[in-house]
């Protein structure tokens, strides 16, 4: 048994779907920094939405409205508190961690011009390369990359080199999908302030693992995907200081994002109804809400460190297979394992483990620049949650040799 | 009277009422009463932002106390802002200030203290608390 | 009785809401136009995903992510069919109009040049007309507006005047959501496309009561909200040609939406994962299945019939009060009921209406244009759904009477 | 054989197997047996779309009969690549075409059919059958 004050079979009973079975075997779900597993605590947020109070936000003067308004605003404040944030409308709502992204990316167009660098970390998920590039594109700034190291941590040293008065944005996960590395988020942002860019921090990963204090921290953007965090899917979180917010023209026009509209001229409502164009995914929001109850009501601290154990465990016994090598061996890492065993294709162990009742995911993880570094097509990741075992990792272990052996 | 009496007077004329309809009816005499705003104040400074209805607020000083007059194009609302300016207008802007704003929950109007809410009720507060501060600074 | 061939009280019983009390008093929701209410069978759908195969889709070798993308795509065919779609990868899912809308009107900035024209009708959603602003504003092109008449019908006369070689693009909702009127949305295309220009019809308000044949219509693009025809909110879709969709830049950046990523080049993913970057609504795009199949099952003509028959019964009863004025008294209307009543503000109706249990929207509805056109602060809309009852207007008209009487 | 008589042969063999170890191990063996693509034909316009590993597919006549050779970088994929090609290797365009597939689910990969899945399946067949459609135009 693993060390942790908690309770591990009682919290599996709030997960339904992992009582399910595969191909005739019991599931062990490693997949969870793709998407995690939803409670019935939140489920049963979302049922009782439909079931009572689903009606259009905002405006409304008649009583379903208001409650599901007053329900929106109140997890907009849970996030607000969850994260430490200072005002209520610096939470944006948004449809995840990409639109996120591409709302600041879209954003920064006018803010930019040609000579403007944009420094970028070498470990970054699709997410957060693509809309840079886009931006970079339209501006003709200059996309420059943090490199990283075998270990799969980002070279600090040639970090603070890049950096100079022509870098407008840095932008870097907090923690990387592929990997597992925790960057050192403070030291990045510091850096970049000094010489007066604006960074924003990827952190769709490291939000179900890591409480962040956003003020501490004073970065100037944040993204969260509910789903990886125990809340539902097609919503998430855009964080930023209201300076930046009020200095970002709107992403998208629609309902709610104006104050006047004629057919000549357009004046845009305040924060953050700026940015939240259209109806939102209301249920959602109020979902994500009760998904940051829950998970702080296990407390994050709790947590954590019941995943670091499962992670040194994971980590030992999948290196007592012979041929097998962990990419991502960063000194700080989130509970994900990236491998791949010598001779073998990571969709190979993949397709045998799932015969075996176990997930993972395999590929390039959206993050094909740290597969190129590697020279490698793909790995096998497994990531654990807070509901998975010390028995799983067992079973992940044995399935990995019987695939192995299957194999080569 | 002070601000807490008036309260209490607000509180229990609003007692004698049986239900919502004998309440919003009153509300809507108290509407009709409102000491109007006069035309030249009617500006968009004055205009209270998070409302379905318009609604606009005038403050100015007599001697050491302030005095509100308001509109709105809605009754309802225009019933609500005479209730709070009949528990606020006349009286010291530290007093204003310090007001506490219960009254509102019962005299059975709480369903329109959510923040949200599109009749703006929070905002009046707000409004006039912020009216009050700003003439306190100037009565200094 | 009106005359139908659903059976209402057993749909009713589909919808738990419906059997709510507000203040003390049954709840009638006459509020459909800015969100339906969801039925059993969506909610137990979503829950049947969090229970069983929530997973990140596409990709994934595991059984669950292999379950959730099939159902996924599952979704994206049904609704194919229901709009009779040429091609499944037509269907663009989105997190609803809002969104759908302006993923085109950003893809169009390349294509326009100062002196191209665009029009949009007089009676648009806000959602309609901001991005296209926007648009407008980044290009130099004209936006220009067909003009209403007072019975809030197009004037199409005007509309085929102001259609030149100028023109590149039309826009125009197929249902009105302030007025309920059906525009002409054929004729409106093919004179468009004889000038060569683009049309792209706002179906938000349409979808939940007509059932159209998108290949039939030969419009551009299509967009349609889940939430306003029995789905989940935060999701939608976006139909466009093929020819269109291939020829339009990507919206956003991020995973699913590209081929090949490398730091100093990036080539896209085909259609329609293009336009589908990050973690989609997942759940939320298998529910809107659900509706589907929902009212399918009903039936649209059905539905329809119904809803005629209950928008004919309201306006009879409603015009008996004195002073009652109705706005948009179209030929062809859908079951939208927007008015006023002389010397009093809709937003003291609404609230009285609220304390009788009756939920109806005042204001400006998203459409301001059309209040300044009629010169008036906003209305009272009453939309009607097919689980309403004749009882229920009976209600209304009870309602606004005895708010009347109080008010003036 | 035609194609039909070597599905049967290809189920007949399937059948032997009580388990999917034992299905996989074999279409792991018929995997490294795959007669190999040529390297100069390993290009982009031979790989197949939309699997997670690559798998490039050549297609060449010998006569009136077209002839596959493939490879994959993953040796399940390879080995379902195997037994597509040794069902329409060596027949006639036209026969390709006309050929049912049914024989996949009846040996137990029936998971592999669903359009989505990330090996391809789908994809190579339909790739398969493409190159049987090219060559019949050219055959006539
Ligand atoms: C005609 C029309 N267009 C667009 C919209 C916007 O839809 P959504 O808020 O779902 O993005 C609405 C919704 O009110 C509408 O009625
Ligand atoms: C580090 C990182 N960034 C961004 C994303 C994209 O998040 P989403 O797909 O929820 O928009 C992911 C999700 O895989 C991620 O792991």
């Amino acid at each position: 048994m693993l060390e942790t004050s908690l309770d591990i079979q009682t919290i599996r009973k709030d997960f339904p779907i992992l009582a399910r079975t595969v191909h005739g075997q019991p599931l062990v779900y490693l997949d969870n920094a793709a998407t995690s597993q939803t409670p019935n605590q939140v489920v049963n947020v979302i049922v009782d939405y439909y079931h009572r109070y689903n009606a259009n936000i905002h405006r409304g003067v008649h009583t379903l409205s208001q409650e599901a308004t007053d329900a929106y605003e109140v997890a907009r404040q849970k996030i607000q508190k969850h994260f430490n944030i200072g005002k209520s409308h610096e939470v944006i709502f948004t449809s995840g961690t990409t639109h996120s992204i591409n709302l600041v990316a879209t954003g920064f167009t006018s803010f930019l011009k040609k000579g403007d660098e944009v420094l970028v970390s070498a470990m970054e998920h699709h997410s957060n390369i693509v809309p840079w590039q886009m931006l970079c594109e339209r501006t003709g700034a200059t996309l420059k990359v943090i490199p990283m190291n075998m270990e799969g941590e980002l070279v600090m040293e040639k970090y603070h080199n890049l950096l100079s008065e022509k870098t407008k944005l840095v932008f870097c996960n907090h923690v990387s999908n592929a990997l597992g590395t925790v960057n050192p988020i403070e030291e990045i942002i510091e850096g970049a302030h000094k010489v007066g860019a604006a960074v924003l921090i990827d952190g769709a990963q490291a939000a179900a693992h890591i409480k962040s204090d956003l003020q501490a921290l004073d970065v100037d953007f944040y993204t969260v995907s509910a789903h990886k965090m125990c809340g539902p899917t097609g919503v998430g979180i855009l964080y930023g200081k209201e300076a930046w917010l009020n200095k970002l023209p709107p992403y998208q026009g629609g309902g709610e994002m104006i104050a006047e509209v004629t057919f000549e001229k357009t004046t845009y409502a305040d924060l953050p109804h700026k940015f939240e164009a259209g109806t939102p995914n209301i249920c959602g929001g109020i979902a994500f809400g009760a998904a940051l109850d829950y998970m702080n009501q296990l407390g994050f601290d709790a947590i954590a460190q019941y995943e670091d154990e499962l992670l040194q465990y994971a980590t030992e016994r999948l290196l007592s297979i012979e041929g097998l090598k962990i990419y991502g061996t960063a000194k700080h890492k989130t509970s994900v394992i990236s491998f791949n065993i010598e001779g073998v294709h990571p969709y190979d162990i993949g397709t045998i483990l799932d015969k075996l009742g176990i997930a993972v995911r395999t590929g390039h993880h959206c993050a094909q620049p740290i597969m190129d570094f590697y020279k490698i097509p793909g790995t096998v990741r497994a990531s654990f949650s807070f509901y998975n075992t010390k028995e799983e990792v067992d079973k992940l272990v044995e399935g990995v040799k019987r695939a192995k052996n299957m194999l080569l | 009277m002070n601000i807490q009496d008036i309260q209490e007077e607000i509180v229990d004329e609003f007692s004698m009422f049986d239900d919502w309809m004998q309440r919003y009816e009153y509300m809507i005499e108290l509407g009709k009463s409102l000491p109007l705003i006069e035309e030249q104040y009617k500006t968009d400074d004055n205009l209270i932002k998070g409302c379905q209805s318009k609604v606009w607020v005038h403050a100015e000083l007599d001697g050491d106390k302030l005095v509100f007059t308001a509109d709105s194009d809605a009754i309802i609302t225009k019933g609500i802002i005479a209730i709070l300016i009949r528990a606020f207008s006349n009286q010291k802007p530290q007093d204003i200030i310090d007001a506490n704003t219960d009254f509102i929950d019962e005299i059975g109007l709480k369903e329109h203290l959510s923040p949200t809410r599109a009749n703006g009720l929070v905002s009046m507060i707000k409004q006039l608390k912020l009216y009050a501060v700003a003439y306190q600074t100037q009565l200094k």
